[in-house]
C-alpha cells in the first residue's frame, strides 16, 4: 500500500468528545516515513477529530495509535512534542499577545539548546517571520500567522506534524502558498498528515490521501488517483453531484 | 420531497433572486471579526412555506448568519425584515416573539428542567409568566391546555414517556427532539434549524427528516444548516450556498448538483483555476 | 463536658431568632443565586438599606408600618440601580462589582456625610418599641425544662419564623408558576431562554429585586430584635453566612433556606459548645485559648463551606440526579 | 495540610487579655501651634473592638474627653477628622485611627491624637499635594505587588481568587513571627521576609496541587470555585488569628520614622523605600515574564492553555509555578504593608477589594495591568482626600472598579475576548 517504512499507525480509533457519542467509529491510518498524507472528507466526517484523537487532545475510546511502535494512546499533548510530534491546529494556533519570536521560542520550550540553528531552518521557509519577529501575533494577517503556526510547530525539529486545515480562511494565493510549503516541508524529510476542506489542492500535493465519512474510512489511495474519482464527489456533494 | 406546487421552479437560478411571496428578506448584511469579513449578503429572501437549506463549506458564515438574523449577535451594517417588519438592533427574545425561532448546533437543553417543563417554558402567551402574573394570575387553565399541547408534541417526537426526567438525562438525539419540539411550542412562523442533524445516528435522521417535512405541511417556514447532501437533497424546495460569508448561488437542489461554483466551493479549486 | 446542655444550646440556636434571619435572608439569596443563578456577592446591601429604611423612618417620627414599606422600597430600588448595569456582566465579574457595591454603600451609610440621616457609625437605636410593646405574651419562661425561652425572644421568634412562614408560601406560590419555571430555566442556559422568547434581562433584574426586598426583610428583622442598625454589622461575611446556608439546604430547593439555617445554627452552636468545654478540659494541650473558639469556628466554617461546595454542591439533601447532571 | 499549618500556628499563639471592669478610654485635644497650645471642643472620637462600636464622645470645652469601655483588651480610637474644627488638622493625616489602644484592667487609659494648625494654613499647597503623592504611590506600590499574583493566577487558570488578600495577611505574619524575638530569631525584619516570602509561595504552590488541581481536573465549575475560594480565604484568615491574636501589632524595624525633607515635600524614609524596592521587584517581574523561557511560557498559557500544551510546555507545571510566584509575590506585599502600616490579622482581606480594583482596572489576567492599576488606585485613593472626606477614600477605589468594569470590562491594558 505504500512504499515507506511506517511512523504512525491508527488502528480502529474510536473517540468522540461527549460521553456516549462517538465522532470516529474505527479509524484506520497509516503514515509512512516521509509521506505526506491527506486527510479529506465532508464536513462533519471527523476529520479534525482524528487528528486530535492522534495527538490526545481527544480520549481516544477504543483501538490504539502507535508511533513507530509505541502505544501513544492519550498520552499528552506535551509528551507526543517530546517524541516528535508537532501539531497546528485549525484555529486560534498562534499565542496573539506574544511576538511573532516568542511564538517561535516556546515552539522549542523542550529544546531551547537547538534555538540558533531551528530559528535560522524556519526563518529560510518563511523569511517573513524574520522581518516580523518583534511584532505581536494577534496583528499578523491570516496567511502571515499559518505561517507562524507551522514555523511554531517546526521549530521542535519534528519528525512528523499534523497540520489541521491549513488552508482554511485563506484567500486562493494564499491558500497555493501554504500547500507549497507543507509539500516542501514534507520533502525536507518530515511525515506529515494533513486535514484538509480543500479536497482538491490538497489531493494534487499529497502522497497518498484518506477518505473520511461518518467517522470511518471511506476510501484510500494515492492522491491523484482519488482526485478523479466519482466517489469522492459523490461524497461530498451527494446526489447533487451525481447530476454533474 | 420537494412540495408539488414548486412556486420556485420559474426563478432565476442568481444569488439574490427575488422571491414571489418572501417571507424574509435580507438586504446588504455584513459582520466582520477584526479583519475577517464573515457575512456579507447582498441579498437573500425566504420564500414563505418552504424548506430551504443554507449550505457550504467549514467557516462559510452559516451560523453568524442565522445569529445575526435571529438578535444573537450584531452586523455593522445591514437591514432584514420579517414579514414586513424590520428587525434590525430587536434583541433576540422579541425576535423569536415576532415568529422566528432557532435551535442551536450544540443543543442547549435546560438540563435541570423536566423534558415537560422545558416544553412548557416555550410556551406562547402565558400570563403566568409575568411577576404578578405568576403570583395572582389565572394561568392554570392556560398550563393545562398548554401541558395537553406539549404532551402530544412530545408524543409525535417520541419524548413522551421521558416527560417527568430531567432533559439533562436525555440522550443526545433525544435532547435533538427536544429542542426541535421545544421550538415549535412557540408557535414560530418560520423555524430556523443550525444543525439539527448533526452527530444524530441514521434512524433519527429519518425521523428528524420527517419532522421537518411536517413543519412544511403544517404551513410553516423552515430554513436548516446542513452538511449532509443527500438529506439536503431529499428534502429542501431551495438550497442557498453560503462560502466565504456570501451568497455563491441558489437555486433548487437540482440545480445547484449542477453548479461548479458549488463543486468548487466544496472541493476548492483546480490549482491554476483562480477565479 | 456537659453534654446536654450544649445539645439544647444547639437546639435553641437552630430554632432561635438568628436562625429565622439567616432563613429569611437565604431565601432571597436563594432566589438569586439557586433559582436564577445570579451569584450576587452583594445580598447584605439589601439587608442593610431595609434595617435602616425602616431604623431612619421611625427615627425621624414614622410608624413602623411606614418603615417596613420605606425599607422595602429601598431594597427595590436598590436592585434596580445595581442590576441594570451589571447584569449583563459574567459571573465572576459580577460577584467583584456586587461585593464592592456592598462596600461601597456600607462606606457611605457610617460616614459623617451621611450622620444627619444615618447617625454615622453610631447608628440608630430603639426604633421598635412599637412592636415590643404590642407584646401580648406575659413576662416568663417558655419551653421545657432548659430548652426555655423568656417572653420576648418568643415575641421575636413568633416575628421571624411567622415571616419565614409567610415568605416561604409566597415564594411557593412565585417558583412554581411559571415565572419561577422561566428563571430555572435562565439559570440552565440564557441563550436558549432568550431563542425561546423569554426576556432574559428583566427575569434577571426582578429576581434581583425580589430576593432583594426579601434580603431588606431579614434585615429588619434582625434590626427589630436588636433595636440596634450600626453600619459595621453589614459586612461581606453576612452574605457568605446566607450563601452558606442556601449551599446547605440545597440552592434552588423551596425549604432548602429554612432546614439549612436550622443546620447551620445547630452546628455553630454546637461547635462553639464542644470546643469551649474542649478547651476547659484542656484537651487540646493548651494550644488554645477560650478567645480562640471564635476564630476557630469561623474557620471551620470555611472548611465546611468548601466542603460543601465540593462534594454536595446541591446540599446535603440534594438530589442524586441532579448531582449527576451538574457534573456534566 | 490546612489543618496542620492551623496547628502549627497555633503552637505560637499569643492570649488575649481576660475580662475585667471600670475601664476608660480618655484623652485631651488639643492644637500644638508652634509656641501655643489650646483646647480642641466638639470633636467626635469612637472606640470600636473588632468592628463593632463600643462607645463614642464629644470633646468638651477644655477639649477632654472618655469613653467607658466594657473590659479589657484591644481597641480602636478614631478621631471623626470630619469634625475638627476649621484651622485645625491631625499633623500626620493617616493617624485619625489609633489601631490598637491596649487597656488594662481597671485602666484609665489614654489615647493622644497630635493636632496642629491645619496644613492648608502650615504647609504649602505642594508639600500637600506631593506627601500625598508619595503616600498614595507607596499604598499603590503594595496594591502593585498583591495584585500580579492574582491577575496572573487568573490568566492562567481562570480562577478569581477570593483567598488572595490572605496571602497577604500571611506573608506579613509569618514575617513577624521570624522578626519577633520571643516568637522567632528576633531577624531584621529585611531578612525574616525571605522566608516569608519562600513559606508563603511554598503554601501557594501546595494549594494549587492539593486543592485546584484536582478540583479543575473534576471540571469543577466557575461559580463553585469562587465559592471553595471564599471557604478557603476564611480559614487562612482565621486560622491567623488564632495563631496572631486580634491585637495589631508593628515590626521591629522601621516601625517609627521621623520625617524627611525631599523637593520640598514632608515624607517618612520608608515609603520611599517601599516604593524604590517595589519598583526594583516588579521590574524583574517584568523581565522575567518577557525575558524568560518559563515567564514567556506563562504569557502562553494565559493567552491559549490548548496551544501552549500542543508547543509542549507542560501545562500544569507552568500553573504550580504561578501559583508559587503569585503566592509568593502576595506575601511580599504583605510584608511591605506590615512595614508601611502594621501587621494586623485582617489586614489582607481588607486589601481584597482594593486588589481587585487594581486587576480590573488594569485588565484581569494582565500582570503589566495589574501593576499598572496597582498604582493608579493607590494615588487616586490617596489624592482623592483632597477634595473628598477621608472616610471616603476606599469608596473612590471600589468606584473606580464598578465604573471599568461598566465601561470598559476588559481593562486598560486588556484585549476583548476573543471572537469566533
Amino acid at each position: 500500500m505504500t512504499d515507506f517504512e511506517p511512523i504512525l499507525v491508527s488502528e480502529e480509533v474510536v473517540a468522540g468528545y461527549l460521553p456516549g457519542v462517538d465522532i470516529l467509529n474505527g479509524v484506520d491510518l497509516t503514515l509512512g516515513d516521509g509521506e505526506l498524507v491527506g486527510i479529506i472528507g465532508p464536513n462533519g466526517a471527523g476529520k479534525s477529530t482524528l487528528v486530535k484523537a492522534i495527538f490526545g487532545l481527544v480520549t481516544v475510546r477504543s483501538g490504539v495509535v502507535l508511533l513507530r511502535g509505541e502505544d501513544i494512546s492519550n498520552l499528552a499533548a506535551h509528551e507526543l512534542v517530546a517524541r516528535g510530534v508537532g501539531y497546528v491546529p485549525q484555529r486560534e494556533n498562534v499565542f496573539s499577545t506574544l511576538t511573532v519570536e516568542e511564538n517561535l521560542r516556546m515552539g522549542l520550550y523542550l529544546r531551547p539548546e537547538i534555538w540558533d540553528e531551528r530559528l535560522a531552518a524556519v526563518h529560510e521557509l518563511f523569511p517573513l517571520l524574520a522581518d516580523r519577529k518583534h511584532q505581536r501575533a494577534g496583528f499578523l494577517s491570516g496567511g502571515e500567522r499559518q505561517m507562524l503556526a507551522m514555523g511554531r510547530a517546526l521549530m521542535m525539529d519534528p519528525r512528523m506534524i499534523l497540520l489541521d486545515e491549513p488552508s482554511a480562511g485563506l484567500s486562493p494565493a494564499n491558500q497555493d502558498l501554504v500547500f507549497e510549503r507543507v509539500r516542501q516541508i514534507c520533502d525536507s524529510g518530515v511525515s506529515i498528515i494533513m486535514v484538509e476542506q480543500n479536497a482538491r489542492r490538497c489531493l494534487q500535493i499529497c502522497d497518498r490521501a484518506y477518505v473520511l465519512e461518518q467517522g470511518k474510512n471511506a476510501h484510500t489511495g494515492a492522491g491523484r488517483d482519488l482526485l478523479h474519482d466519482p466517489k469522492v464527489i459523490d461524497l461530498y456533494l451527494g446526489t447533487l453531484g451525481r447530476a454533474d | 420531497m420537494p412540495s408539488s406546487e414548486a412556486p420556485l421552479d420559474d426563478l432565476a437560478r442568481t444569488p439574490g433572486v427575488p422571491k414571489p411571496d418572501p417571507i424574509l428578506i435580507v438586504d446588504n448584511v455584513q459582520r466582520t471579526f477584526g479583519g475577517l469579513q464573515a457575512v456579507n449578503v447582498q441579498s437573500l429572501q425566504i420564500q414563505r412555506g418552504t424548506i430551504t437549506s443554507l449550505i457550504g463549506p467549514n467557516g462559510a458564515g452559516k451560523t453568524t448568519l442565522f445569529n445575526l438574523l435571529t438578535g444573537f449577535d450584531r452586523p455593522q451594517h445591514g437591514d432584514w425584515h420579517l414579514n414586513g417588519g424590520a428587525l434590525v438592533g430587536i434583541p433576540s427574545f422579541r425576535v423569536a416573539r415576532r415568529g422566528m425561532v432557532r435551535t442551536f448546533q450544540l443543543t442547549k437543553s435546560l438540563a435541570r428542567l423536566t423534558v415537560l417543563e422545558n416544553m412548557l417554558v416555550a410556551a406562547k402567551d402565558q400570563v403566568g409568566e409575568s411577576f404578578w402574573g405568576g403570583l395572582f394570575g389565572r394561568w392554570r387553565h392556560i398550563e393545562a391546555a398548554n401541558e395537553a399541547k406539549a404532551m402530544a408534541s412530545l408524543e409525535r417526537f417520541g419524548l413522551d414517556h421521558m416527560a417527568s426526567h430531567y432533559a439533562g438525562s436525555l440522550s443526545g438525539g433525544q435532547r435533538k427532539l427536544l429542542e426541535m419540539a421545544r421550538a415549535l411550542m412557540v408557535e414560530p412562523e418560520v423555524i430556523m434549524l443550525d444543525e439539527p442533524m448533526a452527530g444524530v445516528n441514521p434512524a433519527l435522521t429519518q425521523t428528524l427528516l420527517g419532522h421537518i417535512s411536517a413543519l412544511r405541511d403544517d404551513g410553516k417556514t423552515v430554513v436548516f444548516i446542513e452538511h449532509d447532501m443527500d438529506v439536503v437533497q431529499e428534502i429542501s424546495d431551495w438550497v442557498v450556498v453560503l462560502s466565504q460569508g456570501t451568497v455563491i448561488a441558489e437555486g433548487p437542489p437540482a440545480h445547484i448538483a449542477s453548479n461548479h461554483d458549488v463543486i468548487d466551493a466544496y472541493l476548492g479549486l483546480h490549482h491554476g483555476e483562480k477565479p | 463536658m456537659d453534654w446536654v446542655k450544649i445539645l439544647i444550646d444547639a437546639g435553641r440556636a437552630a430554632v432561635g431568632v438568628p436562625a429565622a434571619a439567616y432563613a429569611l435572608s437565604a431565601i432571597g439569596l436563594n432566589l438569586q443565586f439557586g433559582y436564577t443563578g445570579l451569584l450576587n456577592f452583594g445580598h447584605v446591601a439589601s439587608m442593610m438599606v431595609g434595617a435602616y429604611g425602616m431604623a431612619i423612618t421611625v427615627d425621624r417620627g414614622g410608624s413602623m408600618w411606614l418603615g417596613v414599606i420605606v425599607g422595602i422600597l429601598l431594597a427595590l430600588i436598590l436592585g434596580l440601580i445595581l442590576g441594570i448595569p451589571t447584569l449583563r456582566l459574567r459571573a465572576d465579574y459580577l460577584a467583584i462589582v456586587t461585593i464592592a457595591a456592598g462596600e461601597i454603600l456600607r462606606i457611605l451609610v457610617r460616614s459623617s456625610w451621611a450622620e444627619p440621616v444615618t447617625n454615622g457609625i453610631l447608628g440608630i437605636q430603639a426604633f421598635a418599641d412599637e412592636f415590643f410593646d404590642l407584646n401580648p405574651i406575659p413576662v416568663g419562661l417558655y419551653g421545657i425544662g432548659r430548652f426555655r425561652f423568656d417572653e420576648r425572644t418568643v415575641w421575636v421568634m413568633i416575628l421571624g419564623w411567622g415571616l419565614v412562614a409567610v415568605v416561604t408560601l409566597f415564594m411557593w406560590k412565585l417558583t412554581r408558576s411559571p415565572w419561577g419555571r422561566t428563571i430555572r430555566a435562565i439559570r440552565e442556559d440564557e441563550d436558549a431562554a432568550l431563542s425561546l422568547g423569554k426576556n432574559v434581562f428583566g427575569y434577571k433584574l426582578q429576581s434581583l429585586m425580589v430576593g432583594g426586598a426579601i434580603g431588606a426583610l431579614a434585615g429588619m428583622f434582625l434590626a427589630i430584635d436588636q433595636q440596634n442598625v450600626t453600619p459595621d454589622t453589614y459586612i461581606p461575611l453576612l452574605t457568605f453566612y446566607a450563601f452558606t446556608v442556601v449551599i446547605i439546604g440545597g440552592p434552588g430547593s423551596l425549604l432548602g433556606p429554612i432546614t439549612g439555617s436550622m443546620i447551620f445554627w445547630f452546628l455553630f452552636e454546637f461547635l462553639d459548645g464542644v470546643m469551649t468545654g474542649a478547651v476547659l478540659n484542656d484537651w487540646f494541650f493548651g494550644w488554645f485559648e477560650a478567645t480562640d473558639i471564635g476564630p476557630i469556628r469561623f474557620a471551620l466554617f470555611g472548611v465546611g463551606l468548601m466542603w460543601l461546595m465540593i462534594y454536595r454542591p446541591q446540599g446535603l439533601f440534594g438530589s442524586h440526579e441532579e448531582m449527576l447532571i451538574d457534573a456534566q | 495540610m490546612l489543618l496542620a499549618a492551623i496547628a502549627f500556628l497555633a503552637i505560637v499563639s499569643m492570649p488575649l487579655a481576660a475580662l475585667a471592669e471600670n475601664e476608660t478610654i480618655k484623652g485631651t485635644l488639643e492644637k500644638i501651634d508652634a509656641d501655643a497650645r489650646e483646647p480642641v471642643e466638639g470633636v467626635t472620637i469612637t472606640v470600636e473592638q473588632g468592628g463593632d462600636l463600643i462607645g463614642s464622645a464629644v470633646s468638651d470645652q477644655n477639649g477632654a474627653w472618655e469613653i467607658p469601655v466594657p473590659g479589657a483588651g484591644e481597641y480602636v480610637v478614631r478621631l471623626e477628622v470630619e469634625t475638627l474644627p476649621d484651622g485645625v488638622a491631625l499633623t500626620d493625616p493617616e493617624r485619625f485611627e489609633l489601631p490598637d489602644v491596649s487597656v488594662r484592667e481597671n485602666q484609665n487609659k489614654t489615647a493622644r491624637f497630635n493636632l496642629g494648625p491645619g496644613l492648608s494654613s502650615g504647609v504649602s499647597a505642594w508639600n500637600r499635594i506631593g506627601s500625598l503623592f508619595v503616600i498614595g504611590l507607596k499604598f499603590g506600590a503594595i496594591v502593585a505587588l498583591s495584585s500580579v499574583g492574582l491577575s496572573l493566577i487568573f490568566g492562567v487558570t481562570g480562577l478569581v481568587n477570593f483567598a488572595h488578600g490572605d496571602l497577604v495577611t500571611l506573608g506579613a505574619v509569618v514575617a513577624f513571627f521570624f522578626n519577633s524575638p520571643d516568637l522567632g530569631g528576633g531577624w531584621h525584619i529585611l531578612i525574616a521576609a525571605i522566608p516569608a516570602v519562600l513559606l508563603v509561595a511554598g503554601f501557594g504552590g501546595l494549594q494549587e496541587i492539593g486543592l485546584w488541581r484536582p478540583l479543575r481536573k473534576r471540571n469543577t465549575g466557575l461559580v463553585s470555585l469562587i465559592v471553595v475560594s471564599i471557604g478557603l480565604s476564611f480559614v487562612i484568615r482565621y486560622g491567623i488569628l488564632v495563631a496572631f491574636s486580634g491585637l495589631p501589632r508593628p515590626y521591629l524595624n522601621y516601625a517609627i520614622q521621623s520625617d524627611m525633607q525631599i523637593l520640598g515635600i514632608t515624607t517618612v524614609p520608608k515609603n520611599l523605600a517601599i516604593i524604590g524596592f517595589t519598583l526594583v521587584v516588579l521590574a524583574l517581574i517584568g523581565l522575567f515574564l518577557t525575558r524568560t523561557k518559563l515567564g514567556t511560557a506563562m504569557r502562553a498559557v494565559s493567552d491559549n492553555a490548548d496551544l501552549a500544551e500542543s508547543s509542549g510546555i507542560d501545562v500544569s507545571r507552568v500553573i504550580l509555578v504561578t501559583w508559587v510566584v503569585g503566592a509568593g509575590l502576595a506575601g511580599l506585599g504583605g510584608v511591605m504593608f506590615g512595614i508601611s502600616e502594621q501587621v494586623q490579622w485582617d489586614m489582607g482581606a481588607k486589601l481584597l477589594l482594593l486588589i481587585f480594583a487594581a486587576v480590573i482596572l488594569g485588565g484581569l489576567g494582565t500582570a503589566f495591568g495589574a501593576m499598572l492599576g496597582g498604582f493608579i488606585v493607590g494615588v487616586a485613593i490617596e489624592m482623592s482626600t483632597l477634595v473628598i472626606p477621608v472616610e471616603f477614600k476606599t469608596a473612590v477605589a471600589l468606584a473606580i472598579l464598578v465604573v471599568m468594569l461598566l465601561v470598559r470590562p476588559q481593562g486598560l491594558l486588556g484585549t476583548k475576548e476573543r471572537i469566533g
